[in-house]
């Protein structure tokens, strides 16, 4: 069971996560959608303890943490909390984050042999096998720099997987895939899900978030504006904001092609970084 | 001839004297009926002697056979490095030294001294455009250069009214003569004499010598009746043929022939020659830098790291302290760490000062490891902060994650910066001559100060650092290749 | 007018190209379809001078290439080659490469101040121009690390637009935007489009190849397998492995659901690394 | 006292012999019509003539006071440090000198002696503990410590039959005799004493003094009358009371009063009043230390610059030459290449020598652009490929690029081992002394010559070193925190 509740987050005067609260039930896939800028990825390295927010509580499985303006840490609880989270919490970076100075096994063997303790051919076997599982086998011995945007993705992945943590954040897992990748990505999130991991998913792919999920988190401008099943969020969304997101994604409504086409007005209220965003359109 | 190796030899020979082999003939006898009379030189030193291509040339060379020949025996010259020549005459390894030795009271104490055979005083050179110096009693007034130290100097300061500059080595104070930064040079006639020649044709010598010392022929206490036998010789020598003998070397012919000899190779090429007597010298010079230098290298490079490890984690207990430990061993000059750590700490507590080399090392260690944990420390920081969340994201501890991400990362990045420390180490241990360790600088200033070619022994030292370098400098390349970052192209 | 005729990149053993061959018209969007490495990003390193190409030749406008086993150029060459081509070609790449000490402004201004010889007043203005474009008007001061993916991706298109080339190589420009901004990117490309501006997009997006494209190519293997108008290729495509690829992406066809959930054999003839790409369906 | 000091000052005084102030009065006179006598004094030297808080304190103070006295006028000192003392006496800013000076036959030459009025000869100094030696006869075939070039050293060496070990410095001499690695130290009697009695206490000066060297009161050439009026007051003045003065100065109370007091501040602190009379010689040192790293800095950093700007591009036109010059001016002692430009290229092109500084300079710049440039090599190669692509893909040439997008962020990485560089240098420049250019180090030496505490003087040198490099490390901070690059959190 993973709860959030009010979680606010800042970063100088910039609100990033703005009273975020939402339950995760345990062995459920979770996608969070939302805007660019919205702070999906700020809340993912919060649960992970990368960045410590401001105020609020978040409970993972026995773990819990508050907010720093709550409540101060020593180092050595805060060690130790992080230590525990984090043995429970895998998660796979946006921007990958892989070592460069390791090959692709070793970038997924590293973590299981220190941390875990494994001995190297342990290690390796459960390297390769996830390696494998993403379709990577005969890259296992490619640099990341060797590798092309999806691969990297995909070693991310394998090497997150590879310590079998029971929460999995994924930041846009498939944000460089292609359809059949997507695919098996996804056939792999549901048989961990269903091998009972809790999943939470950042995604910009709608199709793949209606496809895998049990439940859906609409995010905006910093916190959870509407969660449910994927029927009910992409079905029939309450919220407005959720609705005007939702309106986007429907390209078999050909009106939507035309819309771009003529960039008409209504593209004025899809604004999520408080700035305006400006059209083409408004020139032509 | 230098300081040091005339006082490192003599010590070794008090150490010696103790041993003298007991032998049942007496040096004479042992001469007469084995027929030959082997004779010690240094032969480093021409024009009395040296080495060319395997022959003994030299004065002491044609005299030592003359004199051998009088008393109808064959010479039998061994060559032996100065420091080890009065051991070895003391255990036996020749009958007589014939070396340009001067006959000093100090030694007559410990070494029986024959007749002097040359008289080798001081003169005074000049440029050769210099009109205004006739001899020593015109350098009143003037700037006069002479070897620290040496029969010079003191003549110079007991006569007074003279500016005497003094040079650390002779060949430094021709040279400042050459460039006319002072008015004329004062030092043993033969020395000035064939630097002149060598490698300072523009100057010359001018006047009688004005002091004597004398050359003697050494033998061992005890050898008295082969020492009388010796005076003999000598004696009838003057008589018939030492003229001649001292023409063919220091005449007037000699020089010309010298000096046509020389001109043949001037301007001076990088003497080879001089390296088959050097390099024993060289050798014990390069090697104890080398073993100052590694040792410290491989002492700071840990120290170094954990400074470094102190200073880019967040406990202010570890990082403030490793600051200041780095702010002041860079701030204070490694001369004084290396005196206070030989004297100045012991003295603090009451012990007596360690082996220097042990003080030199630790010095340079405790030295190094400051300027090297910056140098880790830049590299850690240049290593993006996603590769540490990534591994901490994985459950790593910040020290594992540094050990198994960042350090990795980071020593690639730092090898030509470590380089750079590795090679300043070599230099700096020059340093700890201080503590009268004879490592390659200070065995480069002895040597120039035996032999007249200060542009033979630089370059030479030179090249020997750039050869310890050079291994270093290497071991880096092939790092930096071998650990090249992969790139896409 | 592009052509490019009979590519081959290798890197070592390792074949990335392999005889591409294709035609692009001015004023024309193109989108480079393909499963992941298949070497599209290579393709367009390869147009930008990034990487030199073993065999074959490229012409894009006036300026030809030739591969370096054709012919060995001189540096001085080299150079008057790369810099016509470059300021005829931007690209925008997989990972940014934003200039981490250069504010999301600094980014826009650096290459028209120092390529264009721009005064700071007029490069600010055209900057700030296209970060409005891209709807990051209020982030002009966020330094890389500070902005979000997305955000990152869209200061990276504005950087490039920015020079304003005639030639705009996208690689993968929507992978980290979310749908809004993926129509907003699409009506930007349109708009550009028809300013007589030649596009070649690289996208996993169908929906956004689909609908903003004159012209689709399926890459595959390091060759162009097909190419036509996306009507064509989506449509009715020829090639078996395009089919086998286009297959994958009919969400509304909910088959593919089930197929994902069950893991059933076709999914075996997904492979695009040569590599058998694993499913967990063989574990169940 | 100090070498270096005595021969600053006579060439000095040489120099400025010229101009004598022509004056109507006679010396004499001049004191008589006036009623003061005008004394010079270098206050620095204990326990002659030194100033405790601003008072002139000392045997010579006492003994120009009573003299003047004799004379019926009335005594004012003047403090001058040494350098200035004669020259000062020359254009006659007073008209004698009682400052501890011996009268030697150099000096004798060139200044007007009084008669000796302090008998200042050689001691020999041995461990409190050490039986066996009872003076300098009993020195033979043991080891003695002098300081190089000073009488101690010249006895011993015309007595022979010791082994004389020569130190830079006195104080060195008497450590090394403190921890027992030499038998005794021979030198001035007065210094020798002082020096115990300061930071010596487990040494003791046995035997009488074994030579004379005497101390005596200086006129300029001309004022002879002044002297003989002097000479005259002396010799009265050892009829009366001289003894007791010397008693109250070098007597045994007075040996015990200054036991007690060294006692009282013993280990001898920090003592902060040196300060007062060695900062002008400090603050040369400093002055000097710091343009030379200064300069070189500044001057080395373009040149490190476009070295390995020109070793990361790919033509090996450019790259070859620069790897080399790194490997050879890495590799080849700085001491070398100092000795080079300012004399071997030089001669080598038959020019006359630069002024020593700018050699000093050339050589510190050339040496240091090296080291430098493989430190921002290293900070380029780390920056990400992706940089210089991002870069060229815009349409930047290769130097565009690295102008605007690859230094930028290199220089924030490169900034501590740069720092290291820069303090390296600062130490470094201590070799230029090779040119007798007096920087920091230097004037050390000489400072610990002439005062008695080398555990005072050193530490000072030390923190002058620290307070250079201060700057140097704040500014590199700064630049740290400044430059810090922007991440996540
Ligand atoms: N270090 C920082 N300083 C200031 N603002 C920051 C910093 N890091 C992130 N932000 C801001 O926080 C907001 C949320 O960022 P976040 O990466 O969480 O967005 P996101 O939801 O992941 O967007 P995307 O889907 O594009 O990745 C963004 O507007 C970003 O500009
Ligand atoms: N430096 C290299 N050495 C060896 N192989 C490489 C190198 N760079 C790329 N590759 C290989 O080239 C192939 C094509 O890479 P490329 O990045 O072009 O694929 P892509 O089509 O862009 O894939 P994606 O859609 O995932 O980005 C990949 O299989 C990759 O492993
Ligand atoms: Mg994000
Ligand atoms: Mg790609």
């Amino acid at each position: 069971m993973i709860e959030v509740t009010d979680i606010v987050k800042r970063y100088g005067s910039n609100t990033v996560l703005n009273n975020a609260t939402f339950q995760i039930k345990d062995g459920q896939l979770t996608t969070i959608l939302g805007p660019s800028g919205c702070g999906k990825s700020t809340l993912l390295r919060c649960m992970n303890r990368l960045e410590r927010f401001d105020r609020g509580r978040m409970k993972i499985g026995d773990v819990e943490v508050v907010g720093t303006e709550d409540r101060k840490l020593t180092p050595a609880e805060e060690k130790e909390l992080t230590r525990r989270l984090r043995e429970r919490v895998g998660i796979i970076f946006q921007n990958f984050n892989l070592f460069p100075h390791l090959t692709a096994l070793g970038n997924c063997m590293e973590a299981p042999m220190t941390v875990k303790g494994m001995q190297r051919k342990e290690a390796e076997e459960i390297a390769r096998q996830y390696l494998q599982k993403v379709g990577l086998a005969e890259k296992e011995n490619h640099f990341p720099a060797q590798l092309s945007g999806g691969q990297q993705q995909r070693v991310a992945i394998a090497r997150a997987l590879a310590m079998e943590p029971e929460v999995i954040l994924f930041d846009e897992p498939t944000s460089a895939l292609d359809p059949q990748l997507i695919q098996s990505v996804a056939r792999m999130l549901r048989a961990l899900d269903s091998l009972g991991k809790t999943l939470v998913v950042v995604s910009h792919d709608m199709n793949f978030a209606r496809r895998i999920s049990d439940q859906v988190i609409y995010f905006e401008g910093g916190h959870a504006v509407e969660s449910g099943t994927p029927e009910e969020v992409f079905g029939n969304p309450q919220k407005a904001e959720t609705q005007a997101f939702m309106r986007s994604f429907h390209e078999d409504d050909d009106s939507v092609v035309d819309q771009i086409a003529t960039g008409q007005p209504e593209s004025e209220k899809l604004d999520t970084d408080k700035g305006t965003r400006g059209t083409l359109g408004q020139e032509e | 001839m230098s300081q040091h190796l005339r006082r490192a030899a003599f010590s070794l020979l008090l150490l010696l004297l103790s041993f003298v082999p007991s032998s049942a003939q007496t040096a004479l006898e042992r001469v007469r009926s084995s027929g030959v009379l082997r004779i010690g030189t240094d032969a480093t030193y021409p024009p009395f002697e040296n080495k060319e291509d395997g022959e003994f040339k030299g004065f002491d060379i044609d005299l030592g056979n003359a004199i051998a020949k009088e008393m109808g025996v064959r010479a039998v010259f061994v060559n032996s490095n100065f420091q080890g020549i009065f051991p070895a005459l003391q255990n036996g390894s020749f009958d007589v030294v014939i070396s340009a030795l001067t006959i000093t009271p100090e030694r007559s104490k410990t070494l029986l001294f024959t007749d002097p055979y040359y008289d080798a005083g001081q003169v005074v050179a000049i440029r050769n455009d210099r009109k205004d110096i006739a001899g020593v009693d015109d350098l009143r007034g003037k700037r006069a250069g002479v070897q620290l130290n040496t029969t010079g100097q003191f003549e110079l300061e007991k006569r007074g009214g003279v500016e005497v500059s003094k040079f650390d080595t002779m060949d430094l104070a021709m040279l400042a003569l050459q460039n006319g930064q002072i008015d004329a040079v004062v030092g043993d006639a033969p020395t000035v004499r064939y630097m002149i020649r060598q490698s300072f044709r523009s100057l010359k010598t001018i006047g009688p010598q004005f002091t004597d010392e004398k050359y003697g022929i050494v033998l061992t206490p005890g050898s008295e009746d082969l020492r009388d036998e010796i005076n003999k010789a000598l004696k009838s020598l003057r008589a018939s043929n030492y003229n001649q003998l001292y023409d063919k070397w220091f005449g007037e012919e000699a020089e010309k022939a010298a000096e046509q000899q020389a001109a043949r190779t001037q301007p001076k090429a990088f003497d080879l020659s001089l390296l088959r007597h050097a390099w024993p010298f060289f050798l014990k010079g390069v090697w104890l830098t080398a073993r100052l230098a590694l040792l410290s290298l491989f002492l700071g490079l840990p120290i170094g790291l954990l400074l470094a490890l102190a200073r880019v984690q967040s406990l202010r207990l570890l990082s403030a302290p490793a600051a200041i430990y780095v702010e002041v061993m860079r701030g204070t000059p490694l001369l004084v760490q290396i005196i206070f750590i030989h004297y100045g700490i012991p003295q603090a507590f009451g012990l007596s000062s360690p082996d220097p080399f042990v003080s030199g090392v630790i010095a340079l260690t405790l030295n190094s490891a400051a300027y090297i944990s910056e140098i880790i420390r830049a590299g850690i920081l240049s290593i993006d902060a996603g590769q540490m969340e990534a591994g901490r994201s994985l459950g790593m501890s910040h020290w594992q994650a540094m050990r198994r991400i960042i350090l990795p990362q980071t020593f690639r990045r730092v090898v030509p910066p470590l380089t750079n420390e590795g090679i300043a180490l070599l230099k700096d241990s020059s340093l700890v001559s201080v503590l009268a360790l004879e490592e390659l600088t200070r065995v480069g200033n002895q040597l120039v100060g035996v032999y007249a070619a200060p542009l033979t022994i630089w370059p030479m030292v030179a090249l020997l650092y750039l050869l310890l370098t050079f291994p270093l400098t290497r071991v880096a390349e092939y790092l930096e290749r071998r650990w090249k970052p992969v790139t896409r192209s």
